[in-house]
């Protein structure tokens, strides 16, 4: 059986299940609906989907659902996207981010220790980001003291995902100071109910609070609970950034193109599908998303075959940010003023809800965070154009 | 802008500026009745100020900039429509109006009303959106669908029935306002009622201009502000020349949208409402619009992280931007700019 | 694209860089016959090398990025049309039009043709825009505005006029050509015509899209080489973020309009001519040209006043991407992705 | 009488005689004509302007013509916009940058010497630009060593418009190279028929050649035409470059709105009049073409009232390169396939010519010319908002 045969088959398989399994009216339920009632349906959704071993397709053989090549990862997260399913953000750092950091750089030990609590539904936070480090992550400030076979932590992070509700965090912290700014930082594993650590929802502007910052105050952490070594922290986040590279574009681009029957309903609904400038401007649109896809799909095949070339994720990321800005702008014209009422939101629907000035300013979630449009144009120019690179120290000259 | 009005602007500044942004209806709307900034545009022999449409404008500019939650536009409008009324107790409907704190307000979108009967004792059916502080009013602006009777309604009657409609942009307090048979006076009908409907949008039309530049350049400069103290790789964001370029493009937009603004409250002194006034105010509506909306949603951008944090008031520019966009509808501005053009062309 | 097309490709740019840029006519025709792209498309059983779409695209793509003026698109669909077509002698007349040096040429644009009778002896009447290299053609390629027709249409009889029609793009020598009740042989009637019109047009679009590409990657790469040798204010100009960022946005568009290309490709195999693959055909043109000519426009602004001189081929492809755009029309082409988009959503 | 009533005055007395006056038809006569018929309708309309006082509202007070306030000057320049008058410029270089220069800069020799030829129609080119000194124009190298009462010139100019045709040229000079670059230049005045000269036209893409490189081999300039002092080019170069700032924007924003009757007369002509798209677009581009007028106007308002600003000019043309590009852009999409024949092109007559790829093309002029967008930029962002300037020395770090 050649593998084209085995992904249909695949392909099939999973769109059956998701046909029977997705929950009917789930956008509506989710809704205004408070934190609760979200929480139980995310439960619910992963339990479903682990059952049925899509929840860990990219897990290694041996453990459950996983094993697939990236190739029927494809084709899950296609399927998942075209039912129109609702997505795994409270899970998504465990199975991801976590998962893939504890089996590409933790000891056997710690897998043993937090991938079967990963599988029961244990909720992981990423603590990268912190005020002053958002695009420039290497100049982060939090710091881990050794004392003993403890580190005490202390400082802040943000625009961390979920923070309010996870168990556990994935740490990236300083432990030297002496060094360039990526060197001296460490990786560790914290308990979010250690004594010291407190998190303040970030109220977003779009009425949402999906992020959180997190403070510490003379938090331990075991040493046990140190990824890699000391001060390698900055290659182990490396390992945490790339675990999802690739796949989640591709559900995502996939669902914007899904969705663009959305906009066209709704186009047809209030008429506007009769406008030749809105028409036009939504021709426009389906092309780019349907260029969003293609690379998507192209950058995963270069993945499987083994011939990604540095930016490739950049321009990635970078089309799809900029293809759902022009989407949910198209959104906003066609709602008019209509639009500008009900600022309700939908939990966990990303960016397809509808509700048009929600998700156009959701689209900027793309835009600004894990490596903000700006940093990916440097990527690209610096690295894959060969152009030169911004000077690494620079002096003010002049003056205001 | 002259002198007189660049210091009346300064001193508007140091009060608006004390109101914080957003500023607050509670905390700003008495203060500006008692500066007597609904006097503006009332003629000194009616005991205003007898001020333009400039004025007018550079006061919508400040309440912009500040992201002002007072209803100052719809009341001013109200008290244009009255000014121009031939009512008899206008003087007195004035002064309540100007400098009694009373609130007449109107819808800034689109009208659906009919209207029957004349004088005061008019009888109004219909639907209102977007009606600012319907609330706090005592009196309603109202003018029909077809332009043939602008009226005044009392807003304590049964017949009126205003809901609020909370929304994205939480600077400006709207409601749907339903008439069901409400009594209302005529302030104007038939041919008279018609320049007098485009008189007010005419004028709304700058106001809105005005309002969306004040907001763009307080946007842009709390932006500026914002990237040169936040360092990242070792320098102030600001000191990135893709940033630069991209405010210096930002500027010009600006500039050159108030430059058409101001150039054409020049040119249309006395004369809002005519065919004139009407084309050049839905060109500096659309390009102020269109311009506040760009600048709003590049400066979310370059805000970074903290842009998308409610805290921080980007966000309030960006929703008083893409409310102001569907006030008056861009789209069929810049439909209506080319059908003018072509019009005066085939004369 | 797999690994006997890249090697294909790596042959095909070598070739066309020995050609220079912009590459003659003269200079090149004659090789790519003798290198047989022309038998790209046709069956191995009519001895051709029976490779697809994808691999006319790639050739087209290299003919792009080197600005030929070798009719090679209108020469491969007169082949493809004759390919499909029942003529009985169509071995003899492809080995002509493949091998022979002998081309037939066809409009890049629309048709404006009637045409009457039937078999091998119709008689064709009206008018062709923008056909490529007319004046070294036997044959043209040409089908009726109704769809019902295409037929082969000898050049060298009285009935057939071309005027040269010399335009901006000098990269393709365009001409006028009218039929003043010209014979010609029928390659396909009715339904029959109909599905290979929309053959030949969808292969002109994912061509085109093919060509703009490379000349968007040829150009950005002359661009950024230029960016990177020039120096002013002792730095290379490609040093300057705000110019980097450019650079990066245009690379990305070229990214993704080529990754629906390849993609498109991909999935229509075999089905070329379908409503799927005419669907994918207009995006896959409508982004290529589209960003074909944004990388032309800003490139030229990049490339400061050296690329106001003639001698330097920036404006080349400025001009060569401004024609494409226009072969096919980009207005109409999106209007046609909504139709496409907005039909199968309420079937 | 007000000086409100004294501008209606002469708008009246400019309107009736330009009606009177400019040639009809003028523009279907210089298409595609040879340099020779150009020359010839440029002289006869200098003569004219010139006699009726047109041609130098901006001299001093006591020359034929001057003595007018800018406010005066506003207004002939927007009456010559109005009546679609030719431009001069063939002589442009003479009456400003040349005139101004030596009325601000020059001793009253040279203006004796100078001024009156001016009048009668001498030609100037300016010699600025390099090849490798164009937005930097402070690091040209174009040599000038002084050897008794001579200047020895040697290098090459670039981009000087009309050089080909110019009895004078006005010329900066590297006299010093051992300090900072805008130190150590020259301003000199040269006789293009010197010993040593030669001239090479630049084929420029739109077919047009009206600018020129200029060759200096061992070329001989007498001391007594030195401007200003030697090693002070720099700050008279300045002078030069102001010489028009303001005026030549109002005229040209001017010309761009009256204009757009072209356009919209050919999209009634072609029907694209109807079409709903591309009316918005002229909806859209009529505001722009306005704003650029509004502008310039308030430009010329501030500098009228002592008020301008760094950066005023700056903003000033920006927007007018951007707003002509859009124009111009619309203009191709109206013209569609057929407006990419015939690439006959029209002499002398800017952008706006009705064939709309030439417009289009030739709107690049002022994107790059002058100070390109991105200078512009630069002074907008570092003068205007304040943000920190370029580095003035870089390193390459990193590499390709």
């Amino acid at each position: 059986m050649s593998s084209e045969n085995s992904t249909d088959l695949l392909r099939q398989e999973v769109r059956a299940w998701l046909q029977e399994n997705v929950p009917a009216g789930w956008r509506e339920a989710m809704t205004n609906v408070d934190q609760e009632l979200f929480f139980e349906a995310q439960r619910d959704w992963f339990k479903k989907l682990s059952a049925a071993g899509y929840a860990t397709p990219h897990w290694p053989e041996g453990w459950p659902g996983g094993g697939r090549s990236l190739a029927e990862q494809k084709v899950i997260y296609e399927e998942v996207a075209r039912a129109d399913a609702p997505r795994l953000i409270l899970y998504f750092v465990a199975l991801y981010h976590a998962a893939c950091t504890l089996m590409e750089c933790g000891s056997k030990e710690q897998q043993e220790k937090y991938l079967p609590g990963i599988l029961n539904g244990e909720i992981w936070c990423q603590g990268f980001s912190e005020p002053n480090a958002g695009s420039d992550l290497a100049s982060l400030k939090t710091k881990a003291e050794r004392r003993g076979d403890k580190y005490i932590i202390n400082g802040q992070k943000t625009w961390s995902t979920m923070a309010q509700y996870a168990d556990r965090c994935l740490l990236l912290c300083r432990t030297d100071n002496s060094g360039p700014p990526q060197a001296g930082l460490t990786y560790l594993l914290l308990d979010m109910k250690s004594p010291g650590v407190s998190v303040v929802p970030i109220h977003q502007i779009t009425g949402d609070d999906e992020f959180a910052e997190i403070f510490f105050d003379d938090v331990e952490v075991s040493v046990d609970d140190l990824v890699g070594e000391e001060g390698n922290g900055w290659a182990v986040a490396q390992a945490t950034l790339a675990s999802e590279r690739g796949l989640t574009l591709v559900e995502l681009s996939q669902r914007m193109r899904y969705s663009l029957s959305f906009l066209a309903e709704a186009m047809q609904a209030n008429g506007t599908s009769e406008d030749p400038v809105l028409r036009r401007e939504l021709g426009n649109v389906i092309a780019r998303v349907d260029g969003a896809c293609a690379l998507a799909d192209q950058y995963l095949l270069k993945r499987i075959s083994h011939q990604e070339q540095v930016g490739d994720a950049s321009l990635v990321k970078l089309y799809y940010a900029q293809a759902l800005r022009a989407y949910t702008t198209l959104g906003r014209k066609i709602a008019g003023l209509d639009g500008m009422f009900d600022p309700g939101f939908m939990r966990g629907a990303t960016q397809e809800t509808g509700n048009w000035p929600l998700d156009f300013m959701n689209s900027y979630n793309w835009s600004i965070a894990g490596g903000s449009n700006e940093i990916q144009r440097n990527i690209i120019s610096e690295r894959m154009l060969k152009m030169p690179r911004e000077p690494k120290s620079w002096k003010w000259e002049g003056g205001r | 802008m002259n002198e007189f009005l660049k210091e009346l602007q300064d001193s508007a500044r140091q009060v608006m500026e004390g109101a914080g942004t957003p500023a607050k209806e509670e905390s700003t709307w008495g203060q500006l009745v008692e500066l007597g900034w609904l006097l503006t545009a009332v003629p000194e022999e009616l005991d205003g100020l007898g001020l333009g449409a400039d004025a007018l404008c550079m006061l919508s500019g400040e309440l912009g900039r500040n992201l002002s939650e007072a209803p100052f536009l719809p009341a001013a409008l109200a008290i244009e429509a009255l000014v121009q009324s031939g009512l008899e107790n206008k003087a007195e409907l004035l002064a309540g109006l100007t400098m009694g704190g009373e609130l007449a307000t109107a819808s800034l979108a689109g009208s659906d009303v009919t209207a029957s009967g004349s004088g005061d004792s008019l009888t109004l059916n219909g639907k209102l959106v977007a009606v600012q502080s319907a609330d706090n009013a005592s009196q309603l602006l109202v003018w029909s669908n077809d332009s043939q009777c602008v009226a005044l309604v009392a807003a304590d009657q049964a017949a009126v029935e205003a809901v609020s409609r909370p929304g994205w942009d939480v600077t400006r307090r709207l409601f749907d306002v339903t008439l069901n048979g409400a009594a209302g006076v005529a302030l104007a009908q038939g041919a008279e009622a018609e320049a007098l409907v485009a008189r007010l949008l005419n004028l709304r039309d700058f106001a809105m201009a005005a309002d969306s530049l004040g907001g763009a350049n307080a946007l842009l400069e709390l932006t500026i502000v914002h990237l040169t103290d936040r360092v990242q790789f070792a320098r102030p964001l600001a000191s990135f020349q893709a940033l630069k370029h991209r405010c210096a493009d930002l500027k010009v937009e600006i500039a050159a949208a108030e430059a058409l603004l101001n150039d054409s409250l020049l040119k249309i002194e006395g004369q809002l409402g005519s065919d004139d006034a009407v084309f050049r105010g839905k060109k500096a509506k659309y390009l102020a619009s269109a311009t506040y909306s760009k600048v709003a949603e590049e400066c979310l951008q370059l805000s970074g992280g903290i842009g998308m944090a409610s805290e921080y008031p980007c966000h309030l520019y960006l929703k008083r931007s893409m409310l102001s966009e569907h006030l008056g509808s861009q789209g069929s501005y810049e439909a209506d700019i080319a059908e003018a053009f072509l019009r005066q062309l085939s004369i």
